[in-house]
Parts: C-alpha cells; structure tokens; sequence
C-alpha cells in the first residue's frame, strides 16, 4: 500500500484546501473587500461621531471577525460531504484526528488570519488609537483560531443535515462569546493603558486547550454526520 | 478479504435484509443484485465501515480497500490531475506521470488541466474511476461504477476489473448491469440472501 | 398567614400582577413539562394499536428482547 | 453492583421501576409545589425593601438552581451514552434538554418580571442574567440539533459530543461573563448579594429548590417513559403493553 | 396542457419554499433564537451599560437585520440551482417575474418579516426608549423588503459561479447601505423626537420601486446563470 | 415538433459537433448517441431552449415540451407526493390521486410520504421519471432517464415511451444503453451528424 505519512498527507490536504479556496487570485480580495464593507456598516448604522465609534472600535472589530467565522465555517465540511470527499476521508488510513485540524488550519489561514493581518487598517478607519493595536491584531490571532475550532465542530456536527445553515449557528454562538469577551476585553485593556497580556494569556489558553480537544469532537462529528 | 456474518438492516420501519453472511476471496468477483431501494448501497457502506450504527452483525477486513460511492468525490474546481493527487483518501503519492497515465486510461487524455466542473457527466465519473488505476488496495468496493459510462468505456472498466482480479485482488459492486470479467463471478441476491 | 384578605393577597401591595402572572407562567410551564411526556406515550401507544391491529393478518417482525 | 448497571440498560425494567416510581413522586412532588407556593406567598413576611415582589424568589431562584445542575445531568448522560454506548443514558440525555430549556425559561422570565419593579427595567446585562440567557441558548442548540437528524440514535450521539463541548465551556462562559461584567462596572444596578436573606425566607425557598429537583427528576422520566416505547416499537413487551393498556 | 394560473403556480411555489425553510414545527424558532444570539453579542462585545447599548440599539437591530439577510440571501436559489429545479422553474410557462417574486417572498417572511414582528422584544432588551419601537417595526418591515429583494438580485446573478459565497455579498452591500441609513434614521428621529414618518416615506419609495424593477433582474440573472 | 438546423457548438475551444440538423415528428423516438463528453447534454440543453449563447444554427420549438435534465430536481426535505405536487416546472395542477397513481407506476407505492433523501439512488431518480406519467406536453427530452434504474424499471420505462409514442408524443433521448420500443427508432450520431 502507498499510504501516505501523516504529515505529509495533512499538508496535501492544507494545500487543497487553500487551492479550493484561492483558486481565482480575485478571491484572497473578496474576504478583506466583505470585512471592510461590514465595518463600514456601523458608523452608517450607529452615527459617524468619532469619539464613539474610537471606543466601540474593539468590540466592532471582534464582532465583525467573530460573524465572519460564522459565515464560513458552515462551508468548512459542506462540499466535501456532498460529493463524496468526506467519506473517503473517513476511510483514509492516516487519523481524523489531524486532518481536522488541516482543514480547520485552512479554513483559518482564509479568514481569521487575514482579518488579524489586516486589522491595523481597519482599526485605523474606525479611529483605534493606534496604543491599541498590537493588543488588537494578537488578540485577534489567537482568538479567530479558538472561533475556527469550535466553528469545526458546529460544522462537523451539522454538515450531514439537510438544512444545517441556521442551525450551526445556534449551536456555536454561546461558545464565541467567552472569545468575544476576553479577545474585546483584551483590546478595551489596552485602550485604556493597561496590560493586555492577562487577557492574551487566556486566548492563547483556550487556544491550547482547544488545539487539544475540538479536533476530537470534529472527528467524532464527522463520523455521526457520514454515517446519517 | 472480507467476511461478514448475518448482517440485517431495518431503515425507515422497513427489513431492507437479513442474514446475509458473506465471504470475498482473492481472484474473486461478486455481485451485489436488488431493485433500486434493495439496501445495494446500505450494504456496501457497512462493509466499508461507514455506517457504525443500526445494523446487527459482524463484517472482519483483513485487507485494505477502496471505496468508489455514488457520490464522485471529485472537486469541480480542481483539474482532474489535482484531484488525484490530493486526493482526500490518503491512499496518494503516486508520480505526476502516474496520474497522466491513469487520466488517459480513463479517456481523460487533454483534459488533464480544465477545471473538473466543465467535464460532462460521464467524465465527472471517470476523474474517479481513474483511481482504479492508482489504487494499490487488494479489494475494491465499487457502487454503481458503470454509471454515465458509455459502452467503450465499459469495457475498458471491465478489462481492467479482469486485471486487477489476474493480480489477486477482490471485487465487490453493486450493478444493474450484468459484467462480464473472464472470472469466478457469484452474485448476491439481497432479496433473499443467497450466493450464488 | 401575613395577609389579612384575599384581595390583599390579590393585590400585595400593587406587586400583585408582578407575582402573581410569574407564578402563573411558572404554573404554564409546569403544566407542559408533565403533560407533554405522558400525551406523547398515549399517542404512540394509539399509533401502536392501530398498526397492530392494521397488520393482525400479516405476521409483523417482532423482535424479542430482555 | 453490575446487574443493576445492566438492569438499568435495560429498557423494560427501567420502563416498569420508573412507573412505580412515578407513581408515589409525582403526587408528592405536585404537593409540594402547591405547599411550597402557598408556603411562599402567604406565610413569610415580605422584603423589607422589595416588599411583595420579591416572592417571585420561590420559583425564581429553584427554577435557576435547578436548570443549571440539569445541564450538568445532561452532560454525564451524555459521556456514558459515547464511551460505555448504553442505550438508557442517550435517552435520559435526550430528555434533559428540553426539561432544562423550559426551567431557564421560567428563571429568566420569572427574573425579568421581578426585575420590573425592583429595578425598573425589564432586562440588564447582568453576569448572571447573561449567563443565563446563554444557558437557554445551550439548552436549545440541543433540542435543535436532535430534532433535525432524522435517525434518532444518531442524533442521540451528536447531541452527547454537543453536550459534553458544552460541559467543557460552561465554567469557561461563566468565568468570562463574570469578568465581562465586573471590567465594565456599570454603577446604576447592584444585586444585594445572597448572605443578606433571612431564615424565615430561606427555609421555603430551600424548600422549593428540593421540590423542583423532584419536579425535574418526574418529567425527566415521563419523558424517558416515552422515548423507551418510541424506540423499542418493534419488541415484543412494548406490543404486549400497547394490547394490555387497550381500552375496552 | 394542465397549465397552472401564474397567481396558483406562485402561491404553490411560496408554499414550497416556505415548507423548505421550516419543515418541522422547531424550525421556526430558528431564526428567531439566532437573532437573539446575534443581538446578545453587542453587549458582550461593547459593554453592558444601559444607556450606550440604548442609543446605539436603533443601529444594532438594523445591522443585525442587514447581516442576517446577507447570510440567507446567498442560498436562496443555490439548492435550486444544484438539484435542476432551477433549469424546470425557467421552463415552466409563467412568467418568471412573479416566480423570481414568490422566492424572495419565502425569504422576506423567513428573515426580515420575523425580525420585525419581534424586533419589539429586543429593542427592549437593549433598553431602546418604548416611544421609538413603533418606528422600527415599521423601518424594519419596510427596509428588510427591499434588502432581501436587493438580495435576491445579487443571489440570482451569483448562483452559478462555483464559489459564489463571498462574491454576493460585496455585490449587494454598496446597494444595502442606503436602507441602512434610512432605517436607522427613522428610529433615531423617533428617539429625538422627531417624526419619523419622511424617512418610512423614502423606505416605501425605494420598497415600491425595488418590488417593481428587482424581479426582472432576477429573472435575468437565473437566465444568465443556468445557461453557464 | 422540433426543429433544429445546422447547429454547431464550440465549447472549451473544441467543436464539440456542428451541421446538425433534425426534425422530430409525433410517433417519433430520436436517440442521441455520442461517447462521454461527445456533447450530448449539451445539445439537449441547447434543444430545451436553457442554452441561448455560444452556439450557432436556428431551433424551432412547436410543441409544449417536458425537459428531464442530469439533475434529478427532486427536494431531499420533500416528500415525494410534495415533490410531484409543488414542482417548479409549473406544469402541474395534478390532484392527489394522479400523483400516488404516478408514483406506484414507478414502483414508489409506499414511499409516497417519507422524505425524499432517505430514498435510495435509483428510487429518487424515480421520483423525477414520475412526471413522466403526469405531464401531457406532447415533447419529451430526456437525459439519460435510464441512469441508475434497475432492469424491471427501465422495461417499465420503455412501456411508458411506447405509449407516449402510441399517444402521438415524440421523445428525444440520450441514452449509452439500447432502447426498445416498437416504434420508429432513429438515432443522431453526434461524431458525424447524422440520423440514421
Ligand atoms: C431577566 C432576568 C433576571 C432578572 C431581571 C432577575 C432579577 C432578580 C432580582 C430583582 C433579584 C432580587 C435581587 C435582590 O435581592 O436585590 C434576583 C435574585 C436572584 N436571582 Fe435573578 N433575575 C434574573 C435572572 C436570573 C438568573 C438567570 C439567575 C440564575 C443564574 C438568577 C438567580 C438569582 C438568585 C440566585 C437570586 C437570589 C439571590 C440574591 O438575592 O441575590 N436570576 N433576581
Ligand atoms: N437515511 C435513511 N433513512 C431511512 N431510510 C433510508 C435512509 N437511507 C436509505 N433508506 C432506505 O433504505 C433503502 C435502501 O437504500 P439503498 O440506497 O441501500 O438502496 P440501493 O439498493 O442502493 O438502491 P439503488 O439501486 O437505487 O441505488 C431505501 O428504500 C431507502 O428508502
Ligand atoms: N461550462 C463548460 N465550459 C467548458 N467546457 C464545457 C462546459 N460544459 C461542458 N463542456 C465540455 O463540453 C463537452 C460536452 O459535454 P456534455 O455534457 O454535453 O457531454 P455528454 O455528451 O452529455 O457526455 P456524457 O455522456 O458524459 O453525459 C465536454 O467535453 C465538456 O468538457
Ligand atoms: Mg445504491
Ligand atoms: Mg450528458
């Protein structure tokens, strides 16, 4: 049997994964061009004062990131399971357990990543004192991970459903919002010239934790899903 | 390869089968036969072990498998070379000249780099078929995998059934049309549970 | 007994409606929690009847089990 | 120790024992409520500062107690019913959510409709209220999640991976909303805190947590009742049940 | 030829896409409950005191609305697409106009129809001053019927594309910002005050107009798509 | 009831066929045959009147016309009696005792209310063939109609297009299988273009 080492397979399927999602250059764009739309929505929508919309600028910021996840983790398994892909995956000899955590990887890299990379721009557009930022683009970093692996899940856990859009949000929401509360708080923290390394500390601890445990419950989910 | 002893299955209040014992030797081709809702594909998924829960029975796999499904699990935006080379069952790593020479088994020659979207249904099809060529997996589960193939590219699907069984390997599928391999064939009645 | 009538215990001291409408919605919810169960077993023991009775000629697959 | 684990997996005999359990708890557990109610609102002296609205507290507060320890319930249902597959526990799972929704639901509107007039508002973003409000959410995504898979044992097992995520986050959320409430500190609201409550107040409302308890503990097995029959249609008992209980 | 009458066929059709947006009975509480998810994440990610959540809550109720038509809009013809059903509705002898209307109806009633009805409890739970709740129960009405017909267009013109999902939304979004500002602008002069009667007065214009011009387009745009 | 002249398609920068032409008469069945990839789906669709662009030469549709394409239209939430009963085509107005009619003539009697993605590949194939049995328009074009149809099923089928035919109906299918009705048969080799 040519069976491929873990390793290497979890980078084949990274590298798929980015492809599928990147197959057009237009589209490393689209996401950017849909934060930056939606962040323009709240000063249309709550009033252009600058001074407000400076201190609100965090928590606009982490629920903008944390309502794009949303939208893009239910796709995260969809296609594969309708075409058949993930029912090879499950039969593949390397463990579920790491190609999760690739196809998580990808979806990430796609969104939460570019949000955090790009982040400083669009806290310049809301008017984030620029003190703020750094605490803003690592808090964002670490937290947009924690939101894909719970995300996963939600997917995993719906994708065999024949109508899981709406449902995967509900499942999933209440598990953002303890990462919508330290990854904001982590920004206020620094806006208002404290550390925000406790708050840091705590995403990157939630991270571990479920670095170890979601791609667990994703495989488990997939296999339920399949099996439907 | 594979043994599986009084398997039953009840799906939606309904005894799809029951009692079906099942051995597939080396050099063997069997035939799974039913009417459309017989429980052909259901069997097949438990056999490969898809599906975990709801039936009773034992299946043992002594040896590796490849599972061709209804679905084609091939990517419309990827090119057939890319779909076979990352491919998702992990059984991979073949050679770029490999997967050429697959492609052109299948009647894929030149279309190798379109997007696998614009592929007519039959060659949606052979993108997965073409895995038949790279697999070195000892027994073959295959569903239906005459589906949008025209007559051509039948018999070359059965030549290279009869080659892959020449090499000691297994087949099992389901099919509404009889195959014609110069093997043993036996045929499996789901109806009522005989090997014939 | 702290209230010296009934519609001072209606009333209480004007947080009645507050009270007493949370005691009701309470007493709603109670109500469905213990009834839901028990209508969905007597449905389905209905149900049940029926199709026993529907396939008395055919002999159904009964599975016997401890 | 063992035969009653394995009587306890088996549906027939916990189909009969909760019957006769049933059968003397849920008359007490009716009469409780209506002691215990009658206990709250006409016995006990008000609030000296809330005055009568704050007898909303005797189903307030078990309402809140109980669907909290529920979920814990649910969640243990849950890890037995994936690692040891016992069939019962998926199906006391199964019957968790629902109980529990509906408790968070009297806890937080019983909460909004005392919030009225002590505080003059409807709703805050308080930790605790929040808290709550994402337990209900918690609770729901279960009952959803189980509705929508058609094969019931299937379902059974996704909503045991749910419940035990959730088991993992619940002391996460709770920490956070915490936090999140006490970094912001919004002046104008403040709870009294617990340690305040009189003696005469307190005995019937720890009187009514334990009521509640039993309230949860007979709908959890009327509908575990239900669910038994539901999935053991095709066995013999279930069909020698359904010709016993014939009426006429 | 059993022909149906075009009012028959589209009461069929809207029959249809409703049964398939809520096939059981716990369906309906679905959307509801991510509204109250999406609306509890403000708090949590701008702070809890009373008086910022109540001025901004006219803002946050409409992006909430504006966001969760953005996300449905996106599969309002993609199951049809995939399954033929969209290639038979284009054959069917009735005019498409209406057919095109009867999808974004289901949609409308699903999304923007349901918030609105209870758009009241949230405004409440945010604290937004009672005398401004009517103004945005009709804002909301109004504006989610222009929003999901809007939707509608950029859905019909991307359901084709193998990787529509992002593309719709930046399709869509320059044309949503108008209702956004209308809509909010309502309820804040409501809160100030003031009538809020002229800008209900342009959403109803720009309702009028789009329950007029947006059908054709989304008849072309199903033409254009299934014939790729 | 159709007529095409001189049509020519090019797609992916390869002719894909070109002159064809075709007249499709009442009692009239026409088989399109082409390997895999040979453009016959794509003439349908071009017949159908769902591809307006990029292919050259005039089609005249006379007649009301039924299109069954590759994708089933069938609604996994939907109970094949809705399916049949709500059907986007628009072409429907059946009452509920034709449509379980339909049903049981392709063998889904019983089937009628259990949603439609529990059923297997074949039965949900079925579920579009039913229509078949409900539409009056006098034209049917037909993608593959045998894919995934067991051996009794496609012999029901043909009986359906033999009275079709009888009835004074013409059908134009694709099909990689012979079809056998006892009616004038032509067939349009795509690779030439012509119609034997
Ligand atoms: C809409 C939501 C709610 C409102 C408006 C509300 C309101 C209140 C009020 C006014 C009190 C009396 C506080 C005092 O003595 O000054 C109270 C007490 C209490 N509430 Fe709630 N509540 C709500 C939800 C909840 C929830 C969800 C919980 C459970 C976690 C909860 C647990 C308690 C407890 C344990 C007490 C009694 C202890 C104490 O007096 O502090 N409440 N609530
Ligand atoms: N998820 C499900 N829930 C309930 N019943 C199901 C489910 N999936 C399949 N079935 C039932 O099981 C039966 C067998 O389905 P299966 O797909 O195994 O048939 P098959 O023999 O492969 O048919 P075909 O030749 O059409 O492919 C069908 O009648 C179907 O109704
Ligand atoms: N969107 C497209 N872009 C480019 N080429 C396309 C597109 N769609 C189809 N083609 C090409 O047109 C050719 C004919 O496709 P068509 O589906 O008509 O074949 P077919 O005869 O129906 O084959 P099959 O028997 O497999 O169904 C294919 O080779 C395909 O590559
Ligand atoms: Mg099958
Ligand atoms: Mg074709």
């Amino acid at each position: 049997m040519n069976t491929l080492s873990t390793p290497v397979f979890c980078g084949l399927l990274l590298r798929r994964q980015l492809v599928l999602g990147l197959r057009k250059p237009i589209e490393i764009g689209n996401p950017l061009l849909f934060f930056a739309m939606v962040i323009a929505l709240f000063p249309l929508g709550l009033g252009p004062a600058p001074d407000t919309l400076a201190v609100f600028a965090p928590g606009i910021l982490w629920i903008v990131a944390l309502l794009s996840n949303l939208l893009s983790s239910d796709g995260v398994f969809r296609s594969d399971f309708e075409d058949g892909s993930l029912e090879q995956l499950l039969l593949a000899p390397q463990p579920l357990y790491f190609s999760a955590l690739a196809y998580v990887l990808a979806q990430w890299l796609l969104t939460g990543f570019l949000l955090a990379l790009l982040s400083p721009l669009f806290a310049v557009m809301l008017g984030l004192d620029a003190a703020a930022i750094p605490a803003l683009a690592a808090s964002l970093l670490l937290g947009t991970g924690v939101l894909s692996l719970v995300g996963g899940i939600g997917a995993a856990l719906t994708v065999g459903l024949q109508r899981g859009g709406m449902l995967i949000s509900l499942l999933i929401l209440p598990f953002y919002m303890p990462v919508l509360i330290f990854g904001s708080g982590a920004v206020q923290a620094a806006l208002a010239g404290a550390s925000a390394a406790p708050y840091l500390a705590i995403l990157g601890a939630m991270l571990c934790m479920a670095v170890a445990l979601a791609p667990a419950a994703i495989a488990a989910g997939l296999r339920i899903s399949v099996d439907a | 390869m594979l043994e599986a002893d009084d398997l039953a299955l009840e799906r939606g209040g309904r005894q799809l089968f029951s009692a079906i014992s099942l051995r597939v030797n080396a050099g063997e081709l069997v035939q799974i036969e039913g009417a459309n809702g017989a429980g052909k594909t259901s069997l097949l998924r438990i056999l490969a072990g898809l599906s975990r829960y709801g039936f009773s029975g034992q299946v043992r796999r002594r040896a590796p498998q490849l599972f061709l499904g209804h679905h084609s699990a091939v990517k419309g935006l990827l090119t057939p070379r890319e779909n076979l080379a990352w491919h998702v069952s992990g059984e991979a790593g073949n050679s770029g000249a490999e997967i050429d020479q697959a492609l052109a088994a299948v009647g894929l020659y030149g279309y190798e780099d379109v997007p696998s979207h614009t592929l007519s249904a039959g060659q949606h099809r052979r993108v997965n078929l073409a895995r038949l060529y790279l697999s070195r997996a000892p027994l073959w589960l295959l569903d239906e995998p005459f589906t949008a193939i025209d007559r051509v590219g039948v018999t070359a699907l059965e030549t290279r059934l009869a080659e892959h069984l020449g090499e000691g390997g297994a087949v099992l599928l389901t099919s509404h049309q009889t195959v014609a391999v110069p093997h043993p064939l036996r045929s499996l009645d789901l109806a009522t549970g005989l090997l014939t | 007994m702290y209230f010296e009538s009934l519609s001072a215990v209606l009333q209480m001291d004007g947080h009645g409606g507050f009270v007493w409408s949370a005691y009701l919605i309470t007493l709603v919810v109670i109500v469905y929690i213990l009834y839901a169960p028990r209508r969905r077993e007597q449905r389905f023991l209905r149900q049940l009847r029926g199709q026993i009775r529907r396939n008395s000629g055919a002999a159904a697959p009964v599975r016997e089990e401890s | 120790m063992w035969s009653f684990f394995h009587k306890l997996g088996s549906p027939p005999w916990l189909y009969r024992i909760s019957g006769s359990i049933l059968r003397w708890l849920l008359p007490l557990t009716l009469l409780a409520l209506v002691a215990g109610s009658v206990w709250g609102l006409l016995f006990t002296a008000p609030d000296f500062r809330q005055g009568n609205s704050y007898r909303i507290i005797y189903i307030h507060v078990p309402a809140a107690v109980v669907a909290l320890a529920g979920y814990y319930v649910m969640a243990i249902a849950g890890a037995v019913s994936l690692i040891w597959r016992m069939k019962m526990a998926d199906i006391a799972m199964r019957a968790c959510a629902p109980i529990g929704a509906a408790l968070t639901f009297v806890a937080l509107v019983t909460g909004s409709i005392w919030g009225k007039p002590t505080w003059g508002t409807w709703w805050v973003w308080d930790a605790r209220i929040t808290s709550m409000l994402i337990l209900l959410f918690l609770y729901l995504g279960v009952v959803a999640l189980y509705e929508a898979y058609e094969n019931k044992a299937l379902a059974a097992k996704a909503c045991a991976v749910l419940s035990l995520v959730g088991t993992v986050n619940i002391p996460i959320i709770y920490k956070s909303v915490d936090w999140w409430y006490s970094l912001h500190q919004p002046a104008s609201i403040k709870f009294t805190g617990g340690s305040t409550i009189d003696p005469s107040m307190l005995y019937p409302l720890l009187f009514m947590i334990v009521t509640f308890y039993a309230l949860f503990t007979c709908s959890l097995l009327l509908n575990m009742r239900a669910e038994i029959l539901q999935r053991e249609a095709r066995t013999g008992w279930v069909r020698r049940l359904a010709g016993e209980r014939e009426p006429g």
